[in-house]
């Protein structure tokens, strides 16, 4: 089998690996254990019958007073909202970032790019069930959840129970499809970091690693009740959707990965322009409307104007960014390329992402023309100045955009759009900038060092990169044995 | 009988097909090639990398025609293809010993 | 006009072909009158106004209590939910099913196969609208509907209507819209079994009679309020959202198809390798991304756990069978295909549609693990000892999926997930393994007899496939007129 | 910089223009001016809290009664279905339109038309914050709606405020949005008639300068509260979803463009084939998808079987016309071709559009049936007949078709359908069908009129073609610096 | 030596190129060509506008072989590439000065 | 004047442009074409099925250039194109009888 190299050192290496990706929860079982008298309580009483539940539907809740439901009551409009912003979020990844990155690169790696994507959503959703959702979004611990979902156990007895600290109104199944859908995007992200030259076993094992070492932690940190980065915790970072649980996150171990990986043979040589930039514009098409279930979503309701006001936000932001990148290259470059337009759209989605729930309209716009303008010249001009080969742009677009919206979510946001977030801009509060810089700083160091870790690992067991001949044959017929004939 | 190869700008295909058949030519076959010559080829851009297109779209055609219609073939091709402008492209005559028509077993100018 | 053949014997035979499609129900009429009385006063029940019916919206619903809800009472976020849902599995046919299927047969074919998909989607909803609801989803006939919804008339009157038996939350043009999905995509799923060879006149009068003679009857047996294989009649099978109705089904006239059109000319000895991955990727993410509405929409409303509940069984089975494919043929083949993972996922996909509204998570990645193994073997292995020409795996990945899936579900079943489906497994109720099987095979023999009767008449009259010649050439440039250029 | 020109005097048209754009609500200012008392006192009571509102949630309205919403009660299921009909139909325009278009063009074009949707769904967006929704969808002026909304400032205080008028159950944010994506798709059809030969820069100022001069006003007589063409007004034209705001007006400028741009070079002599229609095939599926956001969005609710009723009378008459088209050209040509197939069922999509809300399943039928015939008609012949090149038919679908469905809801309106909708047919009300031509006529001329002066402007300052050898070398090496290489 | 042009229907490449190996050639190279000649292409039609195709797919063979090897390979191609319809295509035969191998710098007929 | 016909692996193509371009060629054309010989494709496999990919891809090179610049063009693309693995192409050399500038009417080596 050639899936774990040819020397037995090599193999005991990444069996080493694969084990600890499986028992990287365990590890983190200790910690974990101490929080599990006062989780396990809270677990209780989301599934004891709430004895003064009323049996009415839920009114329309205020934005501002945080509303009880009982365990049964789900709001059908709520669900029917993240259920919908569920599968949106998943046709993010497939077909929408599959198509984005495969139109970028040469014919002789289509579908091995494609492969990444996909293969990625598959790896990730199990894990995700398995044990991702349990450390990232269950327990009251500031830094790991607990492990009472193991294999989803606790919706093996009852389909109605709740996530009832973040998201009261919707059945928990729901709410952990919902989240599962950012953990399959997130690493499949850092794919455009690492296109064209990744052998497909190492990249998997990066996958699964990655996500339960890096993402699950992170997203635990700044999202989960009282996880030690967000509002429930000591900084208090705003990042409403993920500007750097997802972007910087993503973007950070993307640069990490060009880096391990080295430069693609014959770059600056050879012609690497795009085979069918068709396919991108379909892929950039698809993440910008799939990114309302992303951004809306994260109201995780329809009852209020939350959700209605992030999708606004969004739209405008996102417009404002693609605009801003054509028209700065019109005027450098004397033309506007189409990747130009769609790489400015996917700036803008990224950088309103943290701030779309707490900014008005005139702040998105703000964002999206900053986005636009500050994520063309990292992509374009930074990349060529410092030369490391960042393919795709990962940290270009995801990592430079998801920093710079998490800052400036804190300079815009209004307590008069989402109470929850007071900004410098509108509400004077100075502090919050300082909170986004704290948030975007541990973010970003945390998975710098893990994942040159777990890159590190990778590249001394199995090897992360194709042979010579391999990346300069092609991917999709030396790793899948298949090729576009189109 | 000789092959003449025409390499020309892709939009003149049908204007130099039409000369041929107009100066008696009853068969021809036609490839999508890249040609490398004094016309440069466009500058493509992807986020700040400029590729230079060295090649440039043509397309070659290639007709076996009898010695005796030789002239007239080559200056129905030269009046077709020709626009003024660098890359215009060129024609080229190699001899042909032999030409047979499969599905009849016809050979030599018969064959054409 | 070519449509027709060319004999007056011939063109009588299809005529008469024709007629039959359109005069099935009327034949079907007599049975269906005996009900009358009794339907025609379930009808009269559900649009009298109802006399004690609250005024308030529906309170959300616990799973087991079968709630009675007044006429007029739309829950809006059920209605929400299922218009999205009726979207979604629209999406599923054109493009996805489309592009899945042309990106896997040659070029000069790729446009014929969309047109199968595309035409499909148009002639059925048609006939839909015209009888095919009315002798599928009313009345309450355990073997056939009734006549009263001949061209949706009931609608006319009132769009607040609501199909009481099956469907009580959200308006009847709704539930009417989301079963014509199911319809469509149904009889388009054989195309994979009859690719690159088929006429396209002898398609269309297929895909009408098939729908008309095949689906609307199974579809009344097993889900109409009565129907006698469902789980208001006598066998009491389990099909949540169409593993014997719709996968099965498909699959095994897919097969009658191949065996009565003969293989692909040069199979065996020419290149049938796909000529664009790329389109196959995009369709079989759209297929996964529209799932969740033949899935999680068939828990026909939105205001309690069923519907986020069988969206998670679908997404987890459907990565496990993904991930089983592939690692199955990594190991055999040596090469982890693209080709493999798609058809990993659609097997899944398959294979948990009778589960999803019945098992819990656990249940749902046993079920994917095993349709990736089992289709893999009957795909790539059965195929090749039998020797039928099942282009594009109709009956290997749909017809062996949906009948395994089938009868997983009468294993993994369990009671706390849906009251209704109580399982060997955990319930010990090994009663609905049998029943499962019953279904199977019922809907096998059924569909299997009049799938040959169709095409056999066609055979004998306008013929079903096209000229050596034609299919030489491609079907595209001969059957429509047009290439693919790009 | 080459986007505007080279001579002093033409840049200085062009920026007159540009200026007229932005300055252009300003000059309407004047007579919105006067309405201004009533108007802000109709703006303060929706945001004045509600005295004798409710705290419940919303009952299901009959589709009779008019049922006024306090300003929170957001209705979660009509705000769930509302925010997944924007998000479709913006997936209508990209990457839906966009590669409906680039399929039908030649390769060296492809890139060049997908950039005109997606540049100009950046750049409506932008304008529509600015100012479009605010002069389109706010105050009871019959002809103009006022300044309140620029910059959409009034959601900066308020996330929970509703446009009372016209969507009282949802966060004016999400009707903002839902109506943004009207905006976009409407100038972007535009595009079908002036492919492979308009010069970037030229459109995007006519983009803007039609969105604001053309399509603003004649959405606000059409669809607002007291919009003189609309059931508000005066002339009282039904127009459910844009028959004549969208697709007419959509036409009508394209008709314009096309007579004013002249033919494509080469056309009857060199091959215009389509390069990819598989790129056609995905894209007019992804309309029909879309659509649904469309037309059952334009419900503004999903509370009773309005949305239902509107999405079954779409998805009927979509398949009749595309089996129409089908038939017809299968009758004359001898071959259904696939182009045929699809352009039957955007006719159909356009066709219904209007008629959507008002008319019953047989009504939906006989719209669909004439629109596929009188469609191919007006694509196929009109247009050989008289010879402008309208290039991918954007006069002969949506133009004609926007038309014929304007007038046929006239015919087929039915009350039981919709109290506000009385027709001829059923209800006697001959009167409608001529309120029908009246609605039609005057967009018509206002639309050509105004798109004359527009594109005459661009034409006299900075051109609106490209040079003969960028037409003759591609639009994509030429406008974008990129070409596809697949 | 001797270059043998070879113009057949695309469905027949498999065997042309089987029957020239089983009459001794060792190497030969393919390239996608449009034809024009006695066989006319097919009509497509786009919204009632018809588009004669006048170019029909063909492929081109090229292999050079001994000056010996010349009369067996031709009556291979002939042989394996005749339906005996119209269309079937052209062989031509053009005599080669010199070959080398690049990878061993062989030149003349060790180099085929 | 000779016809220099080049097969060699793709990813030499600029290679061997530039080793000719110095070797005082100024023009050439390119086509993609599919190779049969002694190195042997891969292999494709879709749902079991095995398609042996006979054909490898390569491309050809063809420059006509002067009799006196024959030698040295040869071997500027013997240099650039060799790997030493099998598969590494073919040169052929062809006699060309006459060429001809489309643009300028020039023929001859004037024409090159
Ligand atoms: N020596 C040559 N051998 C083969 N092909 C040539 C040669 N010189 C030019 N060509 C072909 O002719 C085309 C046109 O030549 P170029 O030098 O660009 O312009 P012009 O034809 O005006 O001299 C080239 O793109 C190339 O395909
Ligand atoms: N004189 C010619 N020179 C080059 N190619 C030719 C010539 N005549 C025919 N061909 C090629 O041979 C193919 C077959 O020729 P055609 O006249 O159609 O039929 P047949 O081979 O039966 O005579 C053409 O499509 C063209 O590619
Ligand atoms: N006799 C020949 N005629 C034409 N082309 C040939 C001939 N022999 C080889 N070729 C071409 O040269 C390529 C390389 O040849 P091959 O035998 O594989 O390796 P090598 O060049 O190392 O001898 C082939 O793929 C084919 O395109």
């Amino acid at each position: 089998m050639k899936i774990f190299g040819t020397f037995g050192l090599k193999r005991l290496g990444a069996i080493a690996l694969a084990a600890a990706i499986l028992g990287a929860p365990v590890m983190m079982a200790h910690p974990a254990l101490a929080q599990d008298a006062s989780s396990a309580s809270s677990v209780a009483a989301s599934s004891a019958p709430a004895a003064a539940a009323p049996a009415a539907a839920p009114a329309a809740a205020s934005n501002d007073a945080v509303v009880t439901y009982p365990k049964d009551a789900v709001n059908s409009g709520d669900d029917a909202w993240m259920l919908t912003s569920s599968v949106l979020v998943l046709m993010m990844t497939i077909p929408g970032l599959a198509l984005f990155y495969a139109g970028m690169v040469r014919k002789k790696n289509i579908l091995a790019t494609l492969a990444q994507s996909f293969g990625a959503t598959a790896l990730i959703t199990v894990l995700w069930m398995v044990i991702g959702y349990s450390i990232a979004f269950t327990g009251h611990d500031p830094y790991i959840g607990d492990f009472k979902y193991f294999l989803l156990a606790p919706l093996n007895g009852d389909i109605n129970i709740a996530n009832t600290d973040l998201a009261p109104t919707i059945p928990e199944s729901v709410y952990m499809f919902f989240q599962m859908t950012f953990a399959i995007i997130t690493p499949a992200l850092i794919a455009g970091a690492l296109a064209d030259r990744m052998k497909y076993s190492a990249f998997l094992l990066f996958m699964g690693a990655w996500l339960l070492l890096v993402y699950c932690p992170i997203a635990h940190w700044v999202w989960s009740a009282k996880g030690f980065l967000g509002t429930g915790g000591s900084i208090g970072a705003l990042d409403y959707a993920g500007g750097t649980v997802v972007h910087l996150n993503a973007g950070t171990a993307g640069l990490v990965a060009a880096l391990m990986l080295g430069k693609r043979k014959g770059l600056g040589t050879e012609n690497f322009a795009p085979h069918n930039l068709a396919y991108s514009v379909i892929g950039a098409s698809l993440l910008w409307v799939g990114w309302f279930g992303f951004n809306a979503g994260s109201a995780v309701e329809a009852h209020d104007g939350q959700a209605g006001m992030a999708a606004a936000a969004t739209q405008i932001a996102t417009a404002a960014a693609a605009l801003a990148w054509m028209f700065v290259e019109w005027i450098v470059s004397k033309k506007p390329s189409v990747l130009g337009m769609i790489s400015g759209a996917v700036a803008g989605l990224v950088a309103i992402t943290p701030a779309s729930g707490f900014v008005n309209p005139t702040g998105a716009l703000a964002i999206g023309v900053a986005a636009g303008v500050v994520c063309y010249l990292s992509a374009v001009h930074l990349k060529k100045l410092i030369g490391y080969d960042d393919a795709l742009d990962c940290w270009g677009v995801h990592g430079i955009g998801g920093a710079l919206g998490a800052i400036l979510t804190g300079v815009f946001a209004s307590s008069k759009i989402n109470s929850a977030g007071k900004g410098w801009l509108y509400d004077g509060n100075f502090h919050q900038v300082i909170a986004q810089f704290e948030d975007v700083g541990i973010v970003f160091v945390y998975c710098l060092v893990m994942t040159f870790i777990i890159l590190g690992v990778l590249k001394l067991t199995i090897g992360i990169r194709v042979s010579e001949e391999v990346e300069q044959e092609g991917l999709d017929i030396n790793l899948h044995g298949e090729v576009v004939h189109g | 009988m000789k092959l003449i190869i025409a390499i020309v700008k892709p939009f003149k295909l049908d204007d130099v097909r039409e000369a041929l058949v107009g100066a008696g030519v009853e068969g021809l076959t036609v490839s999508e090639v890249k040609g490398y010559g004094r016309q440069k080829g466009q500058t493509e851009i992807y986020r700040g990398a400029e590729y230079q297109v060295v090649f440039v779209p043509k397309v070659k055609l290639e007709a076996v025609v009898d010695d005796a219609a030789v002239g007239k073939a080559v200056e129905a091709v030269k009046a077709a293809a020709a626009t003024g402008k660098i890359g215009d492209g060129k024609i080229f005559v190699v001899n042909v010993e032999e030409a047979i028509r499969i599905r009849t077993g016809e050979t030599g100018s018969a064959a054409l």
